[in-house]
């Protein structure tokens, strides 16, 4: 009973030991419930009505005086070798491509990886904070947190705040004891598990690439690439994506960053490719048709094996 | 060694002049203040200071506290101006942006750092042609300059520097109090602040 | 504009004129070709850039040649860019109230005339109604103005060969582009000299 | 071409833009406007010994929002060669109507056979204008002497006129009206008149965002008429302090076209007897 008496009860003064709530204003920003304290809410009747009126937060009102960044192609694959997970690194205001250079993976520790989509300070803070929660369970539990458990913890903080203006559309990546799991979160309050998830602008352009390319079996090398020509080809076709490619794996000791590449390059290179290929082809269309041949049985690659992961939430 | 431009804008946009001894730190610290998602601030702020590490940085900020380190950034009323023109002439020697081929057996581009005195010129340059496009930027051109412990201040105090081709004209320097840590002699940041008039019109 | 993106930009240099303009075709956020140009050419040594609306680029081009040629056959002579840039003008102006959306940018070499022995490189833009602006050094429109003119007021100096000219148009559009979503896609630019047009497609960004 | 209203202007693509406004939501192209500052004051008469006449003044930048279009452009017009017209409002407006007044005041004198009066103009922009009610969207300062004497008028957009000794138009109307109202006299010369004026344009150039670049002063008296294009220029750009010359082969491009303009032509003398084939196959 007392228990819950204080659970119920308003948060008591806080008393921040954080070194960097030094000032009068300083608040510690997390409550007993462990939602998120010191988030000022505009007072008006309706915050989300605001939002909307003063950034294109929540609308398309291209009057708004406050541009946040929108616009982004993030895609995430599971397969046999783990998890591939690979994003473009644009940031528009309008059309005002405002940064070619952004993070949109977040490493929430070793195992975690969160993608970024919406607006770019709420998938950092709130991933970031997700980091804290999933640390906190660490500790008290001696275990790390299932990917499943580390994602729900995130959709019910973003429910809190639904309707007052979030914006996100993420994917948590990790590896946990049922081995690799995607979940997508959004801050509509949607939470799936899948196998191939693709957020943003330029998704439709990345499921492309994704499903005629995807197979459980991938080996560890045709999964990134598939990762990469996906981005390409979304940061190629979507004005909104584009500059650069981050490509992560996902194994079982954590996660790899394998580099970052110019989208714009890569499409060239891959341009080269296919004529190559093409001249190739023209060339060995007479007599030896070994060359396509080859090729022809690369790509009928068996995928015999049945998917032995089923779908179960 | 880095350096932020300021404008002045009807519509409030401060550049965050920064001087960090632990940059990072000061990031996080400015994170904090900016949590006020549902609320937030109208200001861009861009924040330059010496990192740990004794390398210049550039950290940008949006409204809702998302933030970046960048090699430069324009960010205001004329941000769309200045920001294609510095990545031409800054970026130049990143990775990103090359739309510069090199010349035939020189050496590739080494992501390095320009001299201060590009640097000044560049970003007096910038603003005058923004001022001469942009009805909201004018009448005059503040610069801070941090520089790092041990680090000559000689090419921005020293006569022959300011009778140099490349140094702005009507550019006067003036040295900032230290706003760190009493520190020691040869060990300390050095701000400096440069001002220059721009058309008023 | 917004709708399908693109920009134009010209510049002029020693008795030369540039003019460039991306290729990028768009439906708002979707490319759809990477061959769009938006510059045509009236005569010899006289281009036009419209860059706005995709059909208002044809429509107006289509009715800007018809009017072109009904010019020459009545003068029997070609069309001066001065002269040329007020036909625009009106046809612009004709509708007011419903307007074409396009902002043109015109670049030409005039010819020598007993009347005008020597003539300079002469450049105009308007805006979608038509309003005439005649700059000495450089004109931009299309969805990336802004950028075009940050850039091409920092690049731009007086009195540059075909050669240099080139580069500086070229720098100027390649970097404006990077900067806005809605042009890119690789860029065409034209170099008018007094004996040749030099057309060279860059290597832009293609994301 | 395809108008068959006779008012010049062509509405065919109104429903097509309102459709597209809809979908794109307001991210239509903004028109050119002229911020501006524009003034007129009379001067002379009286005491002065002075001729009368009307001094009208302009500053010279053009913006679409917050850009500058034109930094030199020109805001006072020819109407007659007596009367001058300042413009504010929608550049391409205040150009037209303009031009369109210049023309039928020059019908007008050549079928009246004399020379056209001040308020004659100024009738004939109020009434077009009012028959668009505001949306031709010139305000206008217009000013000339005829032989009733020196006329000074304002003409707003939806076609109200002003008759004063002084005025001001345009988003630097307040700053340049301030110097008016403290520097205004009657029967000024023809001198102050124009430091007048050139003072009230400066004061649009620096506290109005809208204006900038240069002064343009315009003079009419009863003998002359003197256009003083860029009287004063406070706002001229400094050399920059670097070079920003690229080196040649700088960017890289995939393919060129060269077209020559040259003609090249040789002249071959053929044979005679194949002259004459020619010849005959042309016959």
């Amino acid at each position: 009973m007392e228990a819950l008496v204080q659970r119920l009860a308003p948060p008591p003064a806080h008393v921040d030991p954080d070194e960097y709530s030094v000032g009068g204003d300083g608040e510690g920003n997390l409550n007993a419930l462990g939602v998120v304290r010191g988030m000022q809410v505009p007072r008006v009747p309706d915050p989300a009505a605001f939002l909307s009126t003063y950034t294109n937060s929540m609308s398309q009102n291209p009057q708004a005086k406050i541009k946040l960044e929108h616009g982004t192609t993030t895609l995430a694959f599971r397969f046999r070798g783990g998890i591939i997970v690979s994003v473009d690194s644009r940031a528009t205001a309008g059309s005002y491509i405002a940064s070619g250079t952004v993070k949109k993976v977040i490493e929430i520790n070793k195992y975690l990886l969160g993608t970024m989509a919406g607006g770019a300070a709420d998938c950092q803070y709130w991933e970031t904070y997700l980091g804290m929660r999933c640390r906190m369970h660490e500790l008290r539990n001696k275990e790390r947190i299932s990917v499943a458990a580390a994602s729900k913890l995130l959709a019910n903080i973003v429910y809190e705040y639904k309707g007052q203006g979030l914006s996100m559309g993420t994917m948590i990546c990790g590896w946990d004891k049922t081995g690799p799991q995607i979940f997508y979160v959004d801050s509509e309050g949607t939470r799936l598990k899948g196998n191939v998830f693709a957020v943003g602008s330029g998704a439709t352009f990345a499921y492309g690439v994704l499903d005629q390319g995807y197979s459980y079996d991938l080996s560890d090398e045709d999964a990134q690439e598939l990762g990469r020509r996906a981005i390409v080809a979304a940061g190629h076709r979507d004005a909104y994506s584009g500059n650069t490619n981050n490509l992560f794996h996902v194994r079982e000791d954590g996660w790899e960053f394998l580099g970052n590449k110019d989208i714009s390059e890569l499409w060239y290179k891959y341009e080269q490719e296919k004529k190559d290929a093409r001249h190739a082809t023209a060339a060995g269309s007479g007599a030896d048709a070994g060359a396509g041949k080859q090729q022809g049985e690369n790509a009928a690659r068996p995928t015999t094996e049945v998917q032995p992961v089923p779908m179960e939430e | 060694m880095s350096f932020t431009g300021g404008c002045r804008t009807s519509s409030a946009v401060l550049a965050v002049n920064g001087f960090a001894a632990d940059g990072k730190n000061f990031v996080k610290r400015v994170k904090q203040r900016l949590e006020r998602r549902m609320f937030p601030f109208y200001v861009y702020n861009i924040l330059a200071g010496i990192e740990e590490d004794g390398t210049g940085a550039v950290y940008s900020f949006d409204p809702v506290g998302s933030y970046e380190r960048e090699a430069c950034r324009g960010a205001g009323a004329a941000q769309s101006l200045l920001q294609p023109f510095l990545d031409n002439q800054v970026m130049q020697v990143q990775i990103y942006f090359k739309n510069q081929t090199l010349a035939p057996g020189a050496e590739p581009f080494v992501p390095g750092r320009l001299p201060l005195s590009t640097v000044l010129s560049l970003v007096v340059d910038a603003f005058s042609s923004a001022t001469e496009r942009h009805i909201e930027v004018g009448d005059g051109l503040e610069m801070y300059v941090v520089m790092a412990p041990g680090r000559s201040a000689d090419d921005l105090t020293a006569a022959e520097a300011q009778q140099a081709k490349e140094w702005p004209s009507e550019l006067t320097v003036e040295e900032m109090e230290s706003l760190g840590d009493e520190q020691e002699e040869g060990k300390a940041f050095r701000v400096f602040r440069l001002r220059r008039p721009l058309k008023r019109d | 504009m917004e709708m399908n993106g693109g920009s134009v930009v010209a510049m002029i240099g020693k008795d030369c004129v540039a003019i460039a303009s991306d290729l990028r075709l768009g439906s708002q956020a979707v490319g759809l070709a990477s061959n769009f140009e938006k510059v045509f050419p009236v005569n010899d040594k006289l281009f036009i850039g419209l860059s706005g609306l995709a059909t208002d680029t044809y429509t107006l081009r289509e009715s800007l040649r018809f009017r072109v040629n009904m010019y020459r056959m009545k003068e029997e002579r070609e069309i001066t860019p001065e002269t040329f840039t007020h036909l625009v003008s009106s046809t612009l102006y004709e509708k007011r109230f419903g307007p074409y959306f396009i902002e043109p940018v015109v670049a030409g070499l005039p010819d020598a005339t007993p009347l005008n022995p020597n003539p300079k490189p002469f450049i105009s833009t308007m805006d979608t109604i038509g309003c005439i602006t005649t700059p000495k050094d450089f004109a931009v429109a299309g969805t990336a103005t802004d950028k075009l003119y940050g850039v091409a007021e920092g690049l731009w100096e007086p009195d540059l060969e075909p050669e240099d000219l080139f580069e500086t148009i070229s720098q100027t559009i390649l970097n404006a582009m990077d900067r806005d979503a809605l042009s890119g896609w690789g860029a065409v630019v034209h170099v008018i000299s007094k004996d040749k047009v030099v057309t060279r497609y860059l290597r832009g960004r293609m994301d | 071409m395809s108008s068959t209203n006779n008012t010049g202007f062509d509405f065919s693509n109104h429903a097509r833009n309102q459709f597209l406004g809809e979908r794109l939501g307001s991210a239509l192209p903004k028109a050119t406007s002229t911020g501006t500052t524009i003034v007129g004051v009379k001067f002379g008469g009286g005491t002065t010994g002075e001729p009368e006449g009307v001094c009208l003044g302009a500053d010279t930048r053009a913006t679409g929002g917050p850009i500058v279009a034109d930094k030199n452009c020109e805001k006072i017009h020819y109407i007659a060669n007596h009367i001058r017209c300042c413009g504010a409002g929608t550049a391409a407006d205040t150009e037209f109507v303009t031009n369109l007044i210049s023309s039928n005041m020059e019908l007008h004198a050549l079928s009246s056979g004399r020379k056209p009066q001040v308020v004659t103009a100024m009738t004939m922009l109020k009434q077009y204008l009012y028959r668009y009610q505001g949306h031709v969207g010139a305000y206008l300062v217009i000013g000339g002497v005829d032989e009733t004497g020196a006329h000074l008028f304002t003409v707003h957009a939806h076609g109200s006129t002003d008759k004063l000794p002084y005025v001001t138009m345009g988003s630097g109307s307040m700053a340049a009206m301030a110097v008016f109202e403290s520097g205004y006299k009657e029967n000024l010369t023809r001198q102050q008149a124009i430091d007048l004026v050139s003072r009230a344009i400066r004061s649009g150039i620096f506290n109005d965002l809208g204006s900038g670049s240069n002064v343009d002063v315009c003079v009419i008296t009863k003998d002359q008429t003197e256009m003083l294009r860029n009287y004063e220029m406070p706002n001229e750009r400094g050399s920059k302090t670097r070079e920003y010359k690229f080196r040649r082969g700088t960017t890289a491009f995939t393919k060129e076209d060269i077209k020559s303009l040259i003609f090249k032509e040789e002249v071959k003398i053929l044979p005679p007897s194949l002259d004459a084939n020619t010849a005959m196959d042309v016959a």
